[in-house]
């Protein structure tokens, strides 16, 4: 990186013969049995040794929360930092190391409570960087207020009558600051979510996971309609690039456009499927729209909302810094010696 | 007509106008110029509030002072021989300090009605007797400027505007200083080849004006200082802290990497930091201060060496970030850059009162080493001594300059860096017995990079197991921990030389200071000293570690005195250490220290039995 | 407010004789000459009198940046507060005192950089409070940075190769923040800001005004093809609710939907009036939409993008503290005797 | 079988168990039941981290302790009569604490392989002869708990869950206990009558286990103790500050407005004040600590009895907030429950270690008052007291608890509103002469609220002119106004009444205190000075401004020791401002002092030379 090139060279692990278990650290999980950051540790780790990365080469940066325990439990290297903060803990090591995998981990107190400010301007900036966050709608670390997530009239410790405070949208929110890569899963729905993981770790730029995550002590059951097999297809829309949006046990119901470009769910075999809503990842508005696709009025859409092609900050920063290598005067003499004079 | 030429030693000159008026230019065009010239200098730049304050208005002076010498310059100077003084505002806020007898130069244009009234004048100063006991020089610079560059067919507006080169040609002449280096300079700033050659004119015709009018009967010559053979030149604090950085980078091969939130008077090092790519440093304007600080971190943690830069509101924020920083045990410089507060405070005014807040403004027990840059200059080497100790020790370092530092410039030995002792760093690779929480001969850990095979590890902010830095909540390693890492800050001590001690080595005071007050108190001193007191001054580097000879340094002396701007502060830890009656002289108006106010602080010291 | 009632009552002063000079302070304006903060000074203060509220009643609260020091040229009650930071000020304000019209003043940096998650939680809250965001793409206080609105490619003091932060929309991202008022103006535009000013205080809930202003000294120009007479009618967009979006000298061009729902700019004549997109500010997703119109492929779009409404948290909150009335206990000795025994 | 009674003066035990155990509820049953017996107690309840540990490891292990006597009672104990530990990890954690000779009362059916793994035990403690020196009682409490709810149908998980009451009702026959007050509280708690019923047979079971089975052969009595008549109950730390709150606003008049960001251990006090609505109580539960301490900034602009409420790292947050408050001189109050730092720390863990933050942590000269509580009830005194200065004073003040005190309990003298003085409250209405910052008696400034007519005024963070308070860069004036709000924070010491000491008003040595440690330096004192030592004890509630007296007081002793949580931060205060040789006695474990820790430290004070 400097013409002396003090940093030490490897010969780095190689990514094939990598499996699930090297992934593993030899610390007690300590989350509450039954709390979905189990699952979403299994798939991460599950998907970690598929993406052809040297384990040396990843980090796990996290703030503070349950979810944010997270990088003790990743045999890489990992920093657990402050509350709120890890996104620019990861902007720092991103900018330096563009060779490195980065992966942030939060919650949606963490992310978007006192986080909110680094969240958006990582993802606006687009920072090479995947950022998953644990949407458990509750804090659970300490032990149970209401979070930003968490609908109206939440009874949490903190909102003995219910909180009055209208919920954000991560989803709207990251897009709305301009988020190259934008997806939802669920802790549960395994495939799901190991194939949006494995689409974000492809992405170039910020990858923004929001995943639906049950905590099972504070926040039970947040998600059982998502997750319940009686009701998950009534409830949940899984989106695909340039597919119809279509729902329901049989597929029967659709996602079309009314007045005012309100959505509205409509019957398919009256309705008509050319005439439903054809999911758009490269369009913003698409993404925008389906974001808003909220219940109880509509399914809760999973998959990817927004993916397009922006060049990430860091690349943008090596580019600037490989422009800058013409310039002459590369010594910090020929600086000092701006403007000098000689006295005899 | 012949004019006479006077020699004189010293002199101090104080350029005041409306903050549109270009006084800093016209102040550092000199500073550079007299550099040239060989005299020794030291200046002062005092800018008003950020917000333009409405024109002619009291609010909106801007001044510079400059005091020049064939001797050893240490302070730029309690009262000015003579004011340049723009317009009216700038006469009303200045005079006071115009030594009696000094030479006072009006552009006599702006001294009308209206700009009385802006200024607060209910009288003319030019009629109420109020400018009697001064050399007074009136000169319609207004109005010679504008015919000077007539030609050039400017609008008004940018024709007015030339006027501080009108000024400054003035005072060259008067001061015998070569035009040469500003001609230069104007002819690479101004782009425009019309505002180029304007200023260019108005220059040269205030030299000219200063050598034919009948105004001044002679002009003054500075001999040039007897300083050091070698290559000089000028430079202000926060120019310095930033090629210290760079040299440090340099010096220990390591990447510079900047996180930063701009504010005033930190942000010219994210300015000048931002320029040097070519050299791989990467600047981050991150959101605010917390993601600044933490960004730092993060590039710490790679294998940068890095930075964040600002000021006490900005260092306020960044409180948990630092301790953070200090639980991973990452090599990281935090700079403060004190402006006045407390709050928003008086942004563009000097101060020394976030010491206590560097020493402790974070949860828990928190030690990290403070260090302190005493001039101009001396920000160079000051930032080259933290870097040095961050990464040996790994360790955040935070280092506190000041808005009368980072702005004021002084002629400057040039430094070889070939011959400055390189930084090593020792990046962790061993994979056998790799423990991150391990311990060296600094009691540093290693410093293991991401990327490197098999030293996977994690680090965060809960404490931590000696030696593999797992999670533990242990009572006996928590207590082991919290002293082991203030025994890691008393460490920095053992490395760093015998204290220097100017003027006596013992005797009936020791003057201790810190930061800014280096050169007001060097002078005082030396000139108690001159009437024969036993005086020493002792001028901290670290305040945290104190070095270990202190305490033995203030037994030698029958009184310790610790002048500060601010209310007491070094002194509150001097005296909690060493139990020593040391008197506090605290001034706390946004502004240096004189070196009258020292004299008179150290003479009554001496005076009370 | 309690039982105690030791709030003093006032005779307020009637709203109906108060004019502009009333809302004048004798505090001397200390932007510089030709600064756009002016012209908005001088609208608000025209609007002020308008609004049928006593002075009293008012109080403005900003942040630190050259737009901040709005407050002291207003006379009404005023917080110049610390960087960022107005919004939680404000709502602090306004949930002890619902009577009180609170307005915050705040600039791009102040808003978006390190205000950014003040900012994005009083949208959501939808507290009761006038949001004033002077965008002039630049921090003028600290004489010339980049800022979160500075297009990419800016070069300033910080950037002197450009620099490579995507901006921040802040109408898109307050819309992806749940805000339920949104609208744009220019500080020039005298009329249209004081039109936008009106709407934006009849609204009950948080709305927010983004206003574009020239920074005369260090980003001079910035929004001259908006305001220039030659250029503006092709460049900016005024909507308006119920109306087909039309701009151009002669109204001759207009913004369709195209694939993928992606705007379109149309010739109206060839197209078809009734194709046109119509301005809805009830529909979220319209606002969206409109939003994402931006420079150089779109005009510019002004007015109002979205205005719903919402409950303000400062009415639940009041709903709650009325509701909790009817429990028993009001005396804090009653909570004392809790669980108590008698030692005789 | 009819066993004998014996009566003792005074027990300490410690429940022990794993997290999911419900030790917490057993132990505060266990208090309240015995505070309405009439003894004097004292609790310490010592969590684990904020996370859930694996099942049965040593992480895991949630521990109670309680001193109950017929005496009075200054500490939870230093080391447990009684240790009751619900499984091995339980018994490794805790053994060593447990007196010699004790009772230890096991859990038999959880003392299995597994679990001895769990908790790192190679061999079984119960072979392995190191219970040996202590009273062993083995019952399978989780046996006979499923036995006794058997009919219930539960399923296994929850049947398992009831065995705390089995354990807690085994207790209560141990030591004599009505069990009146559990029997209630469980039908009260538990909604789902299955359960309720459940864990109340469990309680009877384990009650009537005691009685009849052999294990035990007599079972103790502990008097009441000698205390004031009056009415009394228990009470934690953060609850009676949040009861103190309430009281400072129906003593004002004033709304309460919280803003607050969730934080361990100071959580509570919000969960607690979201309660009363009904009272007024406005809770806002911000989006961070800079957001809570803004809104609450502007509540008390807007009239409010404003408070904010956080632990060290969020006070790290806080601090430009504080520095705004400070300059717009509002009164606010700032409650900081201390833990263990620094950065995240060990944050259930307590410690007195953010003194110096609280004093230092801000830019500039930032002064603000700060008052600690020393124990549970006092909490309740401290709130109404930071308030009523506060509000007096128009300051924002600093109010100290930390994770001890605010979790452990005590019994409590329940106050007469009645008789606690009103806090008085003066808002501005008059326009003639108004100036926002002019001064009253205390040196504060008018309290004038939004929507008053015709005072209309602007307030911020710069420099403000006296009285005017509009925006001010004049050097004087800044002087002066940091003088002025030093003075402001000294104002508050000439209300204070004279310093209380406990024990001997001179001697040999005094112990300063403050916060959480009051308990064991109370009975440390008394302890030594029962062998005839003269100590004295201060325990201070004001540490800025030290009350007037301090000085005095400390002349009177031959040498002062002070005891803190922390590597010595109040010791550091005292030296530098008395030039005294305090010395510390740091402890920084995470845990408060025992008694037995302070009595040697004195015992060594005294001795040395
Ligand atoms: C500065 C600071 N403020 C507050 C806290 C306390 N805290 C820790 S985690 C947390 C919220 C956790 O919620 P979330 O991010 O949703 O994570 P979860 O535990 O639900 O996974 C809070 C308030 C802290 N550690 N640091
Ligand atoms: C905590 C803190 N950090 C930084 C600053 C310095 N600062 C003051 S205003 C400002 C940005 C101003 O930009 P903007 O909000 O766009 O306002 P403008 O001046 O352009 O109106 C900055 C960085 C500060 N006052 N406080
Ligand atoms: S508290 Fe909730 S989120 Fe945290 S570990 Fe337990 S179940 Fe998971
Ligand atoms: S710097 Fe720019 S924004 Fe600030 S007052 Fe001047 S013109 Fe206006
Ligand atoms: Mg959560
Ligand atoms: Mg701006």
């Amino acid at each position: 990186m400097t013409s002396l090139n003090i940093y030490p060279e490897f010969k780095h692990t190689d990514p094939a013969t990598q499996t699930r278990k090297d992934f593993v650290t030899d610390q007690d999980v300590r989350w509450c049995p039954g709390c979905g950051d189990y699952s979403i540790l299994a798939q991460v780790q599950r998907v970690m040794p598929t993406l052809g990365i040297p384990r040396e080469n990843y980090v796990f940066v996290s703030g503070i929360g349950c979810s944010s325990r997270f990088p003790y439990y990743m045999e890489t290297y990992g920093i657990h930092s402050i509350h709120g903060r890890a996104p620019a803990v990861a902007t720092g090591i991103k900018a330096m190391r563009p060779d490195l995998s980065v992966w942030v981990i939060t919650g949606d107190g963490d992310a978007l409570s006192i986080g909110g400010n680094h969240f958006m301007h990582v993802l606006r900036r687009n920072v090479d960087l995947k950022l998953l966050l644990f949407n458990n709608q509750i804090y659970g670390l300490t032990k149970g207020q209401y979070s930003p997530t968490s609908p109206v009239g939440t009874k949490a410790k903190s909102t003995p009558m219910g909180s009055i405070d209208y919920p954000i949208d991560p989803v709207s929110l990251a897009l709305g600051a301009n988020a190259t890569f934008v997806a939802r899963s669920l802790d549960v729905h395994a495939g799901h979510l190991q194939r949006v993981l494995k689409r974000a770790a492809d992405h170039k730029g910020t990858a923004f996971v929001e995943i639906y995550q049950n905590c099972n002590i504070f926040n039970d059951g947040a998600f059982d309609a998502l997750t319940d097999k009686e009701t998950k297809s009534d409830t949940v829309i899984e989106i695909e690039h340039g597919k119809p949006m279509r729902f329901g046990k049989n597929l029967e119901k659709g996602i079309a456009l009314g007045e005012g470009m309100r959505p509205k769910i409509v019957d398919v075999a009256s309705y008509g499927e050319d005439k439903l809503l054809v999911h758009d990842e490269q369009s913003e508005v698409c993404g925008l729209l389906v974001s808003r696709l909220q219940a109880p009025h509509f399914p809760t859409p999973i998959g990817v909302f927004h993916a397009v092609s922006r060049p990430s900050y860091d690349q943008l920063l090596v580019e600037q810094l490989d422009r800058a290598k013409t310039q002459k005067r590369t010594r910090v003499q020929d600086l000092l010696n701006d403007g000098q004079w000689t006295v005899k | 007509m012949h004019k006479a030429v006077e020699t004189v030693s010293t002199v101090a000159i104080r350029f005041a106008g409306d903050s549109g008026d270009g006084m800093q230019v016209t102040g550092s065009q000199f500073t550079d110029t007299t550099g040239l010239a060989g005299n020794d200098l030291a200046t002062f730049p005092d800018f008003p509030a950020e917000i333009r304050a409405p024109a002619g208005s009291l609010a909106g002076v801007s001044g510079f002072q400059i005091k020049f010498s064939s001797e050893a310059v240490f302070t730029p100077g309690d009262a000015p021989d003579v004011l340049v003084a723009m317009n009216p505002a700038a006469l009303k806020v200045n005079l006071k300090d115009l030594k009696p007898g000094g030479l006072l130069i009006l552009n006599s244009e702006a001294f009308n009605a209206k700009n009385f009234e802006r200024a607060g004048y209910t009288k003319s100063p030019l009629e109420d007797g109020s400018l009697k006991g001064f050399k007074l020089f009136q000169a319609d610079i207004t109005g010679m400027t504008l015919k000077a560059v007539e030609e050039l067919k400017l609008n008004n507006r940018a024709a007015v505007r030339c006027k501080n080169f009108f000024a400054l040609g003035l005072v060259y002449w008067l001061y015998n200083r070569e035009m040469h280096y500003t001609v230069t300079w104007i002819a690479e700033k101004f782009k425009d080849p019309t505002t180029r050659e304007a200023n260019l004119r108005a220059l040269k015709a205030g030299y000219h004006f200063g050598e034919t009018a009948e105004l001044f009967d002679r002009n003054y010559e500075i001999k040039p200082a007897k300083i050091e053979p070698g290559n000089y030149r000028n430079i202000a604090g926060n120019e310095a802290l930033s090629l210290g950085f760079l040299a440090a980078a340099e010096l220990s091969g390591l990447s510079l990497f900047l996180g930063s939130y701009p504010i005033t008077p930190a942000s010219d090092i994210l300015h000048e930091l931002a320029r040097y790519k070519n050299l791989g440093v990467r600047t981050f304007q991150a959101e605010d201060e917390i993601a600044a600080i933490c960004s730092a971190i993060g590039a710490a943690y790679s294998g940068a060496l890095a930075l964040t830069t600002t000021s006490g509101p900005g260092l306020a924020l960044k409180g948990e970030g630092m301790g953070l920083a200090l639980m991973l045990e990452l090599p990281l410089v935090i700079v403060d850059v004190q402006r006045a507060g407390p709050s928003t405070g008086m942004p563009t005014k000097t101060e020394q009162a976030d010491l206590m807040q560097a020493m402790y403004g974070r949860n828990g027990e928190a030690p990290l080493p403070v260090i302190a840059a005493k001039s101009p200059g001396d920000c160079f080497y000051t930032a080259i001594e933290a870097c040095r100790m961050a990464i040996t020790h790994m360790i955040p370092v935070i280092l506190l300059s000041d808005g009368f530092v980072a702005n004021s410039a002084e002629p400057w030995r040039v430094p070889d860096m070939s011959k400055l002792p390189p930084i090593k760093v020792r990046f962790h690779t061993e994979q056998k017995d790799f423990a991150p929480y391990a311990r060296d001969e600094h009691l540093a850990r290693p410093w293991a990079l991401p990327g490197t095979p098999g030293l996977e590890h994690r680090i965060g902010g809960i404490e931590k197991q000696h030696l593999t830095g797992n999670i533990s909540y242990d009572a006996a390693n928590h207590e082991f921990m919290c002293k082991l890492r203030a025994e890691r800050v008393q460490k920095i001590a053992d490395s760093l030389p015998p204290t220097e001690i100017n003027g006596d080595a013992s005797g009936e005071l020791l003057v201790i200071g810190w930061g800014d007050s280096y050169g007001a108190i060097r002078a005082g001193v030396e000139n108690v000293r001159a009437g024969g007191a036993k005086v020493g001054h002792v001028h901290l580097r670290w305040i945290n570690p104190f070095p270990n000879d202190l305490g033995d340094i203030m037994k030698r002396y029958k009184r310790v005195l610790v002048p500060e701007l601010n209310l007491g502060q070094l002194v509150k830890l001097i005296r909690a250490r060493y139990l020593v009656d040391a008197r506090s002289f605290p001034k706390i108006q946004g502004q240096p220290f004189k070196e009258q106010e020292i004299i008179a602080a150290i003479k009554q010291q001496l005076e009370s039995n």
